[in-house]
């Protein structure tokens, strides 16, 4: 089994390497690109407030010091790379001064992470056994009248569906609550009051993910069922008298399972994209809503926390899946270990 | 297999045209929006007798429906029907733009990495890939946040450098497939020169999966700006569908139920994604014969 | 001699955008019990539909037109899907051309042979394995290879499991659809050989389709020759190879070089397009003994000597 | 004329997948050092090999579409290695090639006939448009082809044997030294393959010698003058077709020529193969170990056939590569 061992330091290697590289050239992208963000800080103050403080260029050079900003680039980069590699931190944040960035990112992290991992597997889930379905049953009514909608409702941004779902049914038809994590007047704790009461808040801003999230994964899982149908050893099964069921889970589902799984890999990235603006939408007390938050504010330090630990977390599942690969494709498994 | 019985080109793209609803769908669909934005400034300036769509106060606010305001005016009195033509037009605009630039960006990319093969082939999909699985969106807004002027071009050239790995994505493998193909290695022992392969041997075969590239990009560009604006990024100047819809939420027209408002612009924008896809969906239905044998469409 | 299924006017089509391909359209004949039947014919001669019409596989979008096929007492075309899934494997066995993608890829050999046996048969996992290596070792593998995954075999290799797979369970028929095109000529070789034997042993019959005719020549006992949607000559294989009757066969039979014989002669003309089948006789535009009559009369096909049909209009009346 | 025209020695070629540090790299040794010369004088001479034996690499190598590993092609004895564009450009006129595919060698964007006008404008073969008119219609005729017919169809609209004849119009207008057919026919049906293979009997008659690549022995048979067998990456035996064809000498075309099916029903095979030794090749082994190629697939296979592997002897008019043969002791 060492081969076993081989593959999985390597994979990890491979994936470090990915995040300094991209942690890199995430750095180094913002820090180039023209404007800073004390000076761009301290213009908006100047701006929400018309009062004119005397914001000298003393001051904004004082800022800059105290936030480390007048240093070097390169310098900048190894005190940023070695602060957050070896002691995770991401440095203060602006608004909530002194208060450290990683403070702020580590209570909204759990949030989202509940979120976000619940509608993406349930999506997919879903998406894949629909899409088995109405691919299985390709040219019927049930496929006439589920694939066109799919077809559509995968094109919404989730974000844009947000929208409609918070204006529909919480504000005209008041069934869901439009903000907040769970009830106001609860205690958090292991109760099962406080336990619905988050599903129940948590409930919209996962439907319009997995709304549209399900419907992108049942397309593409009909289209690779109608493909796999020509395939000769789905026709030689058939020939085999199987029972579909059998047919369906063993040389359909069983097959479809390594694209799809690189489909969630690839696409989980897109998703985060789309979460951020969801949770904003929703004050879902998420990485995404501090990060828009964070927006308005202009609070640099946490900006780049929430890229940064957003960009760990895709990378995360990204290995998982890459490390699951083996056990779903037996040609990986006896091929490249 | 497409089995065309014409001989030129135009005979040709008509019968790929016909060959495939969801293309067909699609194609119309975008059309039909292209039009309306190239339309745009005439429509406007007749109708608000050459005011800006965007001034505020031209009208009295949240009128209802009238032949004068087919979708009534907003919190600001200004023409709801105006708005969404400008905002078309520059959400279009912008994708259309950043859309090109990714593709070309792309196209080049994946010609050379797909032409020269080996290390830097796997080098430029391992890129690929790995700016494909990072959340991008944040550090796009990041970006334009901390920017020192946010117009216009430099939006569109941001939203570029972000979409082109959607269109890298879809056009790598293809070229990769292509140039496989016996009539490159047949154009090789007959003296043609690299670059006249590249252009008149692999483009022209390849041009269907530089649309469907471009079509993605175009869509992811105006996803992400869209996104951008919703949350109040990017210059206010030029109202984007994204920024109508930025409006309507700040105005409480979501929680005021001014439907019209937060949901014209929403359904324009699912028209454009909807239409593009079906661009893609169609192609694909036209040159991936197989998917095509299979379902009969 | 009693006939173990028999097709009648069988039409399989394909709905195209210019319209119907019709592929195979028009055949009857009968298959003898215990004997090896070979089908012939270049490519795009609707040999494989064919064989998919009579098994029932053919997908959207092809569709049966017309036809009877009658095996063990009925009529497989108007058959309920589940009686048909009782006859396939069991009775009715099929051996797909292997060496390419005839095997589920994330499935071990093994499993993909007991899910044909615990389908149709009572029998328990642990008897179910065995009989998988007995399968196996019945066409010359060793039971190791019931472990592996079709990637791990060569395309002979994937195409001896097809036939072990589709032999495990002894069906009275099977239907073999190019199960050694694409292989070098040793593997080949002992293929036909393997299903030769298979069939002595096992009692079955075989229907065996091959577009190179020296296949044929090697272990079938009658031969169909099929041009165009339907058949042009059925004979027994020496009756055949020595005096073929039908002006295509003749062209077939010269046109292929071999070690015996250096002279070949090409057919003139091209294979006509199945969406539009010359009128009258489908060979006339090619044949060179056409008579006037064969451009306005299809030839039936009629049994010249015993048992020896051909469908041209230069014999009888 | 009987010098060299072009000279493969000890040529090995090894694929690899280009790996980039953690993304692991593969090799397969193609082709184990092949030697092959083709003389000047023109003859056929036939490649054979069953799939994987390497013998497409062998014509991607001389067309220059890949570089050797290790080991010399020699061009009328000069090295293509150390060669400039403008050498490539002379080559390219003097050695071509029909490709196994018919289908795919057309680019499906252009008309047919522009193949033809490609090769004469790159070779500048005519001066004016009415001289390359002229020459492509004559050049349509000389494989049978009516110009009428031919000239602005898509290659869609037409047959595969048709396709591959164009093919040969474009060897006739370039008029090469050597020609390399990669199994030109084995994508056509087989009532049209004569019809081509008369036509490059007739091209041996204006002087282009053809190495015909195939997998087919009977279509060896039928037109090369002399035959090379291949095996795996290796030349095992070789020399006159009439002689390697009735008489062979290594176990490996004696098995392969009495596998080939006869279309003669009153002359079967006899001998039942054994499945265990020829169906099961060890998984694994691959080219460029030590010991004979064919070591576990011989029924003659001795105890130093394992470790030694046997020189490719040459006697007056073959060539073969066995212990059995007793000068290879």
């Amino acid at each position: 089994m060492r081969a076993t061992h081989l593959y999985i330091i390597k994979k990890v290697l491979l994936y470090c390497l990915i995040f300094m590289v991209s942690l890199s050239a995430f750095f180094f992208f913002i820090n180039l690109v023209p404007g800073d963000p004390v000076t761009r800080y301290v213009e908006s103050m100047r701006a929400q407030y018309s009062y004119s403080i005397p914001v000298s260029d003393e001051l904004i050079r004082e800022y800059k010091e105290a936030f480390g900003l007048d240093k070097p680039l390169f310098t900048r980069y190894i005190y940023y790379m070695r602060e957050l590699i070896l002691k995770q931190n991401f440095g203060p944040s602006f608004v909530a001064f002194p208060r450290p960035a990683h403070e702020l990112i580590l209570s909204a992290l759990p949030w989202s992470i509940g979120l976000l991992g619940f509608s993406v597997v349930i999506a997919w889930v879903l998406g894949m056994v629909i899409g088995t379905i109405v691919g299985w049953k390709r040219g019927t009514g049930l496929d006439h009248s589920i694939t066109p909608i799919g077809l559509i409702v995968s094109q919404i941004p989730p974000y844009l569906l947000a929208l409609l779902l918070l204006m529909v049914l919480s504000y005209a038809l008041g069934i869901f609550p439009a903000g907040a994590p769970y009830a106001a007047h609860l205690e958090r704790g292991f109760t099962l009051q406080f336990l619905l009461s988050l599903l129940y808040h948590a409930f919209l801003p996962s439907l319009s993910l997995v709304l549209v999230y399900v419907s992108a994964w049942m397309i593409s899982q009909r289209a690779l069922v109608i493909n796999l149908l020509g395939e000769d050893y789905v026709r030689f099964a058939e020939a085999k008298g199987l029972r579909s069921t059998r047919l369906v889970s063993r040389y359909i589902l069983r097959n479809t399972l390594l694209p799809q799984t690189t489909g969630l890999a690839m696409s989980l990235g897109f998703i985060i994209n789309g979460s951020f603006l969801i949770e904003w939408i929703f004050r879902y007390p998420g990485i995404g809503y501090l990060f828009v938050t964070a927006i308005m504010a202009m609070d640099y330090n946490v900006l780049m926390g929430c890229v940064v630990v957003s960009m760990f977390f895709v990378l995360l599942a990204n290995l998982l899946i890459d490390l699951l690969y083996p056990l779903i494709d037996p040609r990986i498994r006896r091929g490249g270990w | 297999m497409l089995k065309e019985t014409g001989t030129n080109f135009l005979v040709r793209s008509s019968r790929i045209f016909k060959s495939s609803l969801k293309l067909r769908i699609g194609i119309i669909l975008f059309t039909l929006l292209v039009i309306s934005v190239i339309l745009e400034p005439a429509i406007n300036n007749y109708r608000l007798g050459g005011h800006e769509s965007t001034e505020i106060g031209l009208y009295d606010a949240l009128l209802p429906f009238t032949f004068e305001h087919p979708l009534g005016t907003d919190h600001y009195g200004r023409d709801v029907f105006a708005l969404l033509l400008t905002g078309l037009k520059y959400s279009l605009l912008i994708g259309l733009m950043a859309g090109g630039l990714a593709t070309f960006i792309a196209v080049s990319l994946a010609l050379i990495a797909g032409y020269k093969g080996g290390r830097l082939e796997t080098l430029v999909t391992t890129f690929t890939n790995a700016v494909l699985i990072i959340p991008l969106w944040p550090i796009l807004a990041i970006a334009v946040l901390f920017v020192e002027r946010a117009d216009l071009m430099l939006i569109i050239v941001i939203l570029a450098f972000f979409s082109w790995p959607w269109a890298c994505r879809q056009i790598t493998p293809q070229i990769a497939s292509l140039k496989e193909r016996p009539y490159i290695e047949l154009a090789k022992v007959s003296g043609l020169r690299d670059l006249e392969i590249m252009f008149k041997e692999i483009l022209p075969n390849f041009l269907p999966y530089v649309i469907v590239g471009f079509s993605y990009a175009v869509a992811g560009a105006i996803m992400a700006e869209t996104a951008l604006r919703l949350v109040g990024l990017g210059p206010g100047a030029i109202p984007s569908l994204g920024l109508l819809i930025n409006w309507a939420m700040y105005t409480g027209a979501l929680a005021q139920q001014h439907y019209v408002i937060v949901l014209s612009p929403i359904l324009l924008l699912v028209l454009i994604f909807v239409s593009l896809n079906f661009i893609n969906i169609g192609l694909d239905e036209v040159y991936n014969p197989r998917l095509k044998k299979i379902t009969g469409l | 001699m009693q006939a173990i299924l028999e097709v009648e006017n069988l039409r399989v089509y394909f709905t195209t955008i210019e319209g119907d391909c019709k592929s195979v359209d028009g055949v009857s004949f009968r298959v003898y019990n215990k004997e090896i039947l070979g089908i012939a014919g270049e490519s795009g001669c609707g040999k494989s539909t064919l064989i998919e019409g009579i098994l029932r596989l053919v997908k959207p979008p092809g569709y049966i037109k017309s036809g009877k096929v009658f095996f063990a007492g009925s009529d497989l075309l108007h058959l309920k899907e589940r009686n048909l899934r009782k006859i396939r494997w069991k009775e009715l066995s099929y051996i797909p051309q292997g060496c390419m993608n005839a095997l589920n890829p994330v499935l071990r050999i093994e499993e993909q042979i007991v899910d044909g046996i615990v389908t149709h048969t009572d029998l328990s996992g642990e008897k179910a394995k065995e009989m998988t290596s007995s399968a196996l070792n019945a066409v010359g593998m060793p039971s190791e290879v019931a472990g592996m995954y079709p990637h791990e075999l060569s395309g002979g290799m994937r195409q001896r499991v097809a036939i072990a797979m589709s032999t495990c369970l002894r069906p009275s028929l099977v239907l073999a659809d190019e199960p050694v095109t694409a292989l070098d000529v040793i593997m080949q070789r002992l293929n036909l050989q393997t299903i030769a034997e298979l069939k002595e042993r096992f009692g079955m019959t075989v229907v065996l389709v091959a577009h190179d005719m020296a296949c044929h020549a090697e272990i079938c006992d009658r031969i169909c020759i099929m041009y165009a949607g339907r058949l042009m000559e059925i004979g027994i294989v020496d009756q055949l190879f020595q005096k073929p009757l039908h002006p295509y066969t003749k062209g077939l039979l010269e046109a292929v070089p071999s070690l015996q014989r250096r002279r070949v002669k090409s057919i003139a003309g091209l294979a006509p397009s199945p969406l539009n089948w010359p009128r009258g006789c489908r060979f006339h535009p090619r044949c060179p003994f056409q008579k006037k009559i064969c451009k306005k009369k299809e030839p039936a096909l009629r049994e010249v000597d015993s048992e020896h049909y051909v469908a041209c209009h230069l014999y009888g009346d | 004329m009987t010098e060299k025209l072009l000279q493969l020695e000890k040529v090995t070629k090894v694929f690899r997948r280009a790996g980039l540090g953690l993304v692991s790299e593969k090799t397969t040794r193609a082709l184990d050092e092949i030697s092959l010369t083709m003389y000047g004088e023109p003859t056929i001479v036939a490649l054979v090999g069953e799939s994987g034996s390497g013998k497409s690499t062998v014509c991607r190598l001389i067309l220059g579409l890949e570089k050797t590993t290790s080991g010399q092609i020699l061009y009328e004895g000069r090295d293509v290695s150390q060669w400039l564009e403008k050498d490539w450009k002379n080559y390219r006129k003097e050695v071509q090639i029909v490709f196994q595919d018919p289908y795919g060698t057309y680019n499906p964007f252009y008309r047919v006939d522009r193949v033809l006008w490609t090769v004469i404008k790159k070779f500048h073969l005519a001066s004016s448009d009415r001289e390359s008119r002229q020459l492509v219609d004559q050049s349509l005729e000389a494989v049978g082809l009516r110009p009428r017919e031919i000239l602005g169809r898509y290659p869609h609209q037409l047959s595969g044997g048709e396709r591959q004849r164009i093919m040969l119009a474009r060897i006739y207008l370039v008029k090469p030294n050597l020609l390399v057919c990669d199994e030109p026919v084995s994508m056509i049906d087989a009532a049209l393959r004569a019809m081509f293979l008369e036509h490059l009997r007739d091209f041996k008659k204006l002087g282009i010698s053809c190495l015909y690549i195939t997998h087919d022995l009977n279509i060896a048979y039928f037109i090369a003058d002399s035959v090379v067998i291949l095996c795996t990456g290796q030349i095992i035996e070789s020399g006159k077709t009439e002689l390697v064809v009735t008489d062979p000498l290594h176990p490996y075309t004696k098995e392969l020529i009495s596998s080939i099916p006869n279309p003669d029903p009153s002359k079967r095979w006899t001998e039942k193969l054994d499945a265990e030794r020829v169906g099961l090749q060890k998984l694994g082994k691959g080219v460029g170990e030590q010991g004979c190629i064919f070591y576990d697939r011989c029924r003659y296979a001795m105890a130093k056939c394992e470790k030694n592997r046997p020189p490719l002897l040459k006697s007056k008019d073959r060539e073969v590569a066995c212990f059995l043969i007793p000068e290879a002791n």
